[in-house]
C-alpha cells in the first residue's frame, strides 16, 4: 500500500472522526464533493452532520469555529487555499489567538491551510503564510514536510487546545508517498534531524526539505555531508534540535519558500546568532523566495522559490566562507 | 411596534412582570455608568468609558428574556443594562474597570472587554461584528451535539456596525443553518461621530433582513414595553426554529461615544425629537403610572442601585492590581507548544 | 424580466442591434473556451482554465452596453463573453493562458486573471468580492475629479461571492457614495460545488437590494433580450445618477467549476430544466427567428470566430515565455523603496 | 511654537492636500469630527470634497483606495486604529501589494495605522503591525520616531508610487515635541544615526528610538557610549547604515514592542548576522515585547513592552558578552 501526503490528511481526519465525537470540520466544498484537493473525500458519506459545507466566508467560518470551541468542540476549518485566510485574519489573529489568554477558556480550532507553490499556481492560489501567524502570540503553526508528519501532527493539532495553523503543502499532496501512516511519531513540537552530516547544517521545512534534500544529495558527490534539520513546527520552534545540529556543522542555512523579509528564516538565524552564535565558523545564510508576488509561469515559479540548485548554490558559498 | 414580519410565534409576555424586572437593570446600569463616568473625570481609570446611557431599555429588554446557563448573549459596549440583566455582577464590571486582578479578565482586558465564555457571555474582540458568528459557532456547536434544546444566542451590535463584512457573514451563515440566533442591533443614530446618513443608505436596518430570508423587527427603542414585545416575538420564533432574527431598536446615544467625547456633533433637533427621549425616565413614568410600581418603590431601587454600585467601586478600588512578576505570560494553554524563547 | 424597482429612465434600447452584436461576442466567447478547453485536455496549459459556458448572454449583455475609454468594467471568472465585447482582444486570452511574456500579465498571473487598469478593466484578484470596492474607488476618483460625466463602473460577480463581507462592504459604501455601479450577479446555481442552499437562505439574491437601499433588477440569464434589456435599465439608472444597481441573472453553469471538474453534483433535473438552456443556442434560434440575421449569417460568424481563435492560440503558442534571468524582479515601482537584499 | 508629533501628522496631511489636488483622505470619523486623534481636525473645514467619513469597511476602505490610485489618485486612509487593519488585510496586502508587479500600474495608496501602545489600551488598541505588512513584496512600511520625521516621512509616503503603510505611534502623539517642522529632511529609505556612541549599537524604530534613549542616558553615566540607529523605514531596510554602525561597536540590540516571533527584530538581526557577522564582537541580541496580547492594565503593560529599563539590562548584557 502506498500512502500520498493528501491521504495521510485524508486519513488523520477521518480518525478523529471516528475517535471523537467533539471534531467536526468546515469548509467550503468538503462536504459531498470531498474538498477542492479530496481532502475530505469520503468523510461526508460516514459522518454528515460532521463533515459541513460552509458558504464563501472565511471570516465567518474562523469566528464559527472559535464559537464551537468555546462550548467544547474541537473544528477544523479547510481554507481552501490558505491565501484566502487573509478574510478571516482578524479572526484568526484576534479572535482565536487571544482567547485562552484573555478569558481563560482555551480554543482548540485547527485551521487547515493548503499553502505553498506549484507550477501555474499564481500569485493567490501559491502562498506560504506561516510567518505571518506565527508572529501573532497564542498561535502554533505546523508546517509538515512528510506523508508520517501530515497525519501524526495534524492528530496531534486537532487534539491540542489552542488555535493551529495546519500549514500542508499542496506540491506535496500527490507527490510524497509513504508506505504507511505511523503508530508512534515524534512529538509536533520537536524538530528531526531528517539526514545527518558534518559540513553545514541546512534548517527548513515543508516543501523545502525535500529540495534541500536533493542538494544535499547532490553535494554528497562532491564529498561534502550536509545534515538537514526539519523544523516541523515552526511556532514554537525547537531552537534546542537547530542549536545542536550547527553545533556539530559550524555552518548553518536556513531557508524558506515564504517571501524573504521576515518570516521564519530571520527568526531562526536570529535565534541561532543569539544563542549559538560561538557554534558558527561562519556567517549564517538565509534563502528564500524572492520579494515579488508569486508568479503564474512555471519559468518564473521556478526561479522565484528556492530548489535544489539555488539551495545547493547557496551551501556551496557557505562552505567557502 | 412596525413589525415587518407576518406573524408572531410569540408566548404571551407578562409585561408588568418583565417590565419591572427590566427596569431593575436599567436603573442599576445607569447609576454604575454613572459613577464608573464621575471616576473616570476624576483621572482614576485609564484607558476608555463607554456608557449605554439612552440605550438601556433596548438591552435590558432582551437579556431580561434570556436565561442565564441556557442561553447565550453577547453583549457589546453599550450593553451594561443587559449584562446586569444576564447576571453579571456589577463587581464585576468596577473590577474590570478599575483593573482589579480579580475581574474577569484578570487585568489583561479591561472595561467593557469582559465577559464570561463558558457561562453563556462571549468576552467581546473590539473589531466590530466580529462577535456573531462566534456566538452562531456556540449554538452550531450545542445543536451539533444534541445539546441546543430550545436554547438562544444573541448578540448586539450598533448601527455603524452594520457596514462590516463580519455582520454580514455572520448573518448570512446564521440564515443558511437556521440558528437561534437575535441580532439586536441598536440603532443609536450614530458610529462614533458618523450619522447613520455616512453609514448606510436603506430606507430602514430592519430591510436587511429579507435579504437574509430572516425575519425583522422594528422596536421604539426609547420605549421599554415596545423593546420587551418586540424581543419577546423574535425570541419566541427563534426558539421555535424559525431561524435567525433581526432586532432593530431605534434611539439615540444619550452620551458621547465614550466619556472623552462630547458628542458636540449631535444636533439640538435632534435631541429634542422623540429618538433623544430617555428610555428610563419612559419607563419610569410608565412603571407608576400603570401602577406597575410606586414612586417610593422607584427610589427604593434606586438607593440600593447606588449602594451596590458604590460597594463594588470602593471594593474594586481596594483590591490589588495584577502582579506582573507574578503573573503567567503565557499565551498558549498547552504547556508543550510554548515557546522556549527566554522572557525579555 | 421580474422588475422589482418601480420605474425605467432607461433610453430604449435598439434590441436587434445590441443582439446583433452580443451574439457576435457570445459565439466569440463560446468558440474560444472550447478551444482553450481543449487545448487544456491536451495538457498544454499550466494551471486551471475556467469557462462561462451558459453565461455568455448575461455577460455580453451587461458589457456590450458599456464604453471602453469612458466606462469601467470588471469582469471574473466567467466573463470571457464581456470582456471580448468590452474590447479585449482574444489574443491577450490566449496570450495569457498560455503564458506568453506578451501577453498583457506578462507570465506574472494567468488564465483568467488578466486585465488592463489603465483602460478600464481592473485585472481581478483571486480573492472573490474584492474587486467590488475598486470599482468604487475608481468611480469615486473620477467624480472627485469632475471627470466622472456619465459614466459607469460596472462589476461581475457570482452567488457565491454574495457571502462574502466584501462584497456587503463594497455595496454598502456605494451606496452611501451613490456611486454609478452596476454589480451583475451571476447566479449559476452554484459556487464551485456548493449549491445555493449552502450559501443563502434568502428568497431571491435580489432582494439584498433594498437592504442597501439601491435598486435591483432580475433577469432570466438564459435570454440574451431579457438581459439586455435588464442591465439597459439598470445602466441608465446608474448613468442617471439613481446610484448602484443590483442585476441578478438566474442561469446555470453549463460546465465544470474549472475544466478539471466534471460536475457530477449537478443534477440531471436541474440541467433539464429551464435553468439549464444553452444561452448561445437560444440566442441563436432568436436571431434567425427574428430575422435578425441568418442561418448563413450565423455560420459566418461561427467561423469567423473559429479563425480568430485558431490564429490567437497559434500566436500565442508561438511566443517566448518570460525570461526569469532578464526578467524584471521587483515589486515596486519606486527605485529608491527597493531592498538592497540580495538575490538569492 | 512648539509642534506634536500629531501636530506634524495633521499638517503633513493639510500640505499635501493644498499642493495637490488628487489627495484625498479617507477614514472613519475623520471629517467634521477630525479624527478620533484629532490628526485630520479642520482639514475638512477646508477640502470638504477630500476629507471624507467612511463607513466601519476596512476591506472597502482599502479598495476604494486601490481604485482610486489606479485613476491617479493619491489617497490617504486613515485606520482608526492600526489594529483593526486586519480586516483590510486582504486588499493591502492581495490587492494593493501585487498591483503594480501584476499590471504594471503602481498603487500610491498610504494606509496610516496609529500604531503602539500607551496605558489602559489593551489587547485590540495598542497593536505594532509593521512586520506583517513588511513581509509582503511590494509594499513600503515606515515607523517614524520624531516630529520631524512624522512630517517629511509622511509627505513622502504620500507621493510615493507605491503603497506605503505608515505607523505612528500613538504614544509619541502628544508626549513628541519639536520646534519647528523641516524644510529638509533625510529620505525616507535612509536610517539615521540618532546619537552616536562606541560600545555598543542599539538599532530599533518608532517609540522604542526614546525608551533607547533613556538607557542610553542612563548608561553614559556608567561610562558607556551607545549608538543609536532610527531605521525609520523597515521595509526596505537600510543594512548599510546599521552595518557601518556594528562596525564601529562590534555589538548590536535589536528593539522592537511588536511581538517577539519574528519581525523587525529578528530580520535585522538576520540581515547582520549574514552580511556583517565579521564585525560582531559579541552575539547579536534581541529586545520584544512579551510572547503574550498587549495588557490592558498599565502595571502589566509596563512589563510587556521594553522599557529604557529593560533595554540597559540588555544592553549591560551584551556589554558583558
Ligand atoms: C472593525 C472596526 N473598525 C473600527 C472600529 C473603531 N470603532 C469603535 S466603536 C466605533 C463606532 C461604532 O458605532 P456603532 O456600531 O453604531 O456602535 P455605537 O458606538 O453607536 O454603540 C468605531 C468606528 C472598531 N472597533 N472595529
Ligand atoms: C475569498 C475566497 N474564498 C474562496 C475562494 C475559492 N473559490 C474560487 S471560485 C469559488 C466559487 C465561486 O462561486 P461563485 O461566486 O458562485 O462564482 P462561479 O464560480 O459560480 O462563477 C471559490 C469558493 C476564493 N476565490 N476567494
Ligand atoms: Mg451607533
Ligand atoms: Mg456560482
Amino acid at each position: 500500500m502506498s500512502i500520498t501526503y493528501l491521504e495521510a490528511i485524508r486519513q488523520a481526519q477521518a480518525k478523529a472522526l471516528a475517535d471523537n465525537p467533539n471534531v467536526f470540520i468546515y469548509g467550503q466544498d468538503i462536504g459531498a464533493f470531498g474538498g477542492a484537493f479530496k481532502a475530505t473525500k469520503g468523510l461526508f458519506e460516514k459522518y454528515p452532520d460532521r463533515v459541513i459545507d460552509a458558504p464563501i466566508s472565511e471570516d465567518a467560518m474562523i469566528g464559527l469555529a472559535v464559537g464551537a470551541a468555546i462550548e467544547g468542540m474541537r473544528p477544523i476549518i479547510e481554507m481552501q487555499f490558505a491565501d484566502f485566510s487573509t478574510v478571516g485574519f482578524n479572526q484568526i489573529v484576534n479572535q482565536a489567538a487571544t482567547h485562552y489568554w484573555r478569558t481563560n477558556v482555551p480554543c482548540p480550532i485547527t485551521v487547515r491551510l493548503p499553502s505553498g507553490g506549484t507550477p501555474g499556481s499564481g500569485p493567490f492560489h501559491s502562498q506560504c503564510m506561516e510567518a505571518i501567524y506565527a508572529h501573532y502570540p497564542g498561535i502554533i503553526v505546523m508546517t509538515p514536510a512528510t506523508v508520517e508528519d501530515a497525519y501524526s501532527m495534524l492528530l496531534e493539532a486537532i487534539y491540542t487546545d489552542d488555535p493551529v495553523i495546519f500549514c500542508e503543502h499542496k506540491y506535496l499532496y500527490y507527490h510524497l508517498k509513504a508506505d504507511s501512516l505511523p503508530k508512534q511519531s515524534l512529538p509536533a513540537e520537536s524538530a528531526r534531524i531528517t539526514r545527518s552530516g558534518r559540513h553545514a547544517t541546512v534548517i527548513t521545512y515543508s516543501a523545502m526539505i525535500h529540495e534541500a534534500l536533493l542538494a544535499a544529495d547532490s553535494l554528497h558527490d562532491d564529498g561534502y555531508e550536509i545534515e538537514i534539520v526539519d523544523l516541523r513546527c515552526v511556532k514554537p520552534l525547537d531552537i534546542d534540535t537547530v542549536l545542536g545540529s550547527v553545533a556539530r556543522t559550524g555552518r548553518a542555512l536556513v531557508v524558506g519558500e515564504a517571501f524573504p523579509w521576515g518570516g521564519v528564516t530571520a527568526e531562526v538565524i536570529s535565534r541561532i546568532a543569539s544563542e549559538g552564535f560561538h557554534l558558527l565558523d561562519a556567517p549564517p545564510a538565509k534563502l528564500n523566495a524572492r520579494d515579488t508576488p508569486i508568479p503564474y509561469h512555471p519559468d518564473l515559479w521556478r526561479y522565484h522559490r528556492p530548489t535544489a540548485s539555488s539551495i545547493k548554490s547557496a551551501i556551496q558559498k557557505l562552505l567557502k566562507d | 411596534m412596525a413589525d415587518i414580519a407576518t406573524q408572531s410565534t410569540g408566548a404571551e409576555i407578562d409585561l408588568p412582570e418583565a417590565f419591572q424586572n427590566a427596569f431593575r437593570w436599567m436603573v442599576l446600569a445607569r447609576t454604575f455608568e454613572d459613577k464608573i463616568a464621575s471616576v473616570y473625570r476624576a483621572g482614576k481609570i485609564v484607558g476608555g468609558v463607554y456608557v449605554g446611557r439612552g440605550q438601556e431599555a433596548f438591552s435590558a429588554a432582551l437579556a431580561v428574556q434570556l436565561n442565564r446557563g441556557k442561553d447565550i448573549y453577547a453583549p457589546l459596549i453599550r450593553d451594561m443594562a443587559g449584562r446586569a440583566a444576564f447576571g453579571e455582577p456589577v463587581i464585576d464590571a468596577a473590577r474590570t474597570y478599575l483593573g482589579s486582578a480579580k475581574g474577569s479578565m484578570r487585568g489583561r482586558d479591561g472595561n467593557i472587554h469582559r465577559g464570561s465564555p463558558r457561562e453563556g457571555v462571549p468576552a467581546m474582540i473590539s473589531h466590530l461584528g466580529a462577535m456573531i458568528s462566534v456566538v452562531g459557532g456556540m449554538l452550531f456547536a450545542r445543536r451539533l451535539r444534541g445539546e441546543l434544546e430550545n436554547s438562544v444566542g444573541a448578540a448586539c451590535i450598533g448601527d455603524g456596525a452594520t457596514s462590516t463584512g463580519s455582520v454580514h457573514e455572520a448573518l448570512n451563515l446564521a440564515a443558511i443553518e437556521k440558528l437561534p440566533l437575535v441580532v439586536a442591533i441598536a440603532n443609536n443614530q450614530f458610529a462614533y461621530s458618523t450619522p447613520t446618513s455616512r453609514q448606510f443608505a436603506c430606507k430602514d436596518l430592519v430591510d436587511r433582513a429579507i435579504g437574509y430570508g430572516i425575519e425583522g423587527i422594528n422596536v421604539d427603542g426609547t420605549d421599554l414595553a415596545d423593546c420587551l414585545q418586540g424581543f419577546n416575538k423574535a425570541l419566541s420564533r427563534a426558539r421555535s426554529g424559525k431561524g435567525p432574527q433581526l432586532v432593530v431598536g431605534k434611539l439615540l446615544r444619550l452620551a458621547g461615544h465614550g466619556e472623552h467625547d462630547d458628542a458636540h456633533y449631535i444636533s439640538k433637533q435632534m435631541r429634542a425629537s422623540s429618538l433623544g427621549k430617555d428610555c428610563l425616565a419612559v419607563a419610569r413614568k410608565r412603571m407608576i403610572a400603570e401602577n406597575w410600581g410606586s414612586e417610593e418603590d422607584c427610589k427604593v431601587l434606586e438607593e440600593k442601585a447606588i449602594e451596590e454600585v458604590e460597594n463594588a467601586i470602593l471594593q474594586a478600588s481596594g483590591e490589588e492590581s495584577p502582579d506582573a512578576y507574578t503573573h503567567d505570560w503565557n499565551a498558549c494553554f498547552s504547556e508543550r507548544f510554548r515557546d522556549t524563547q527566554s522572557d525579555p
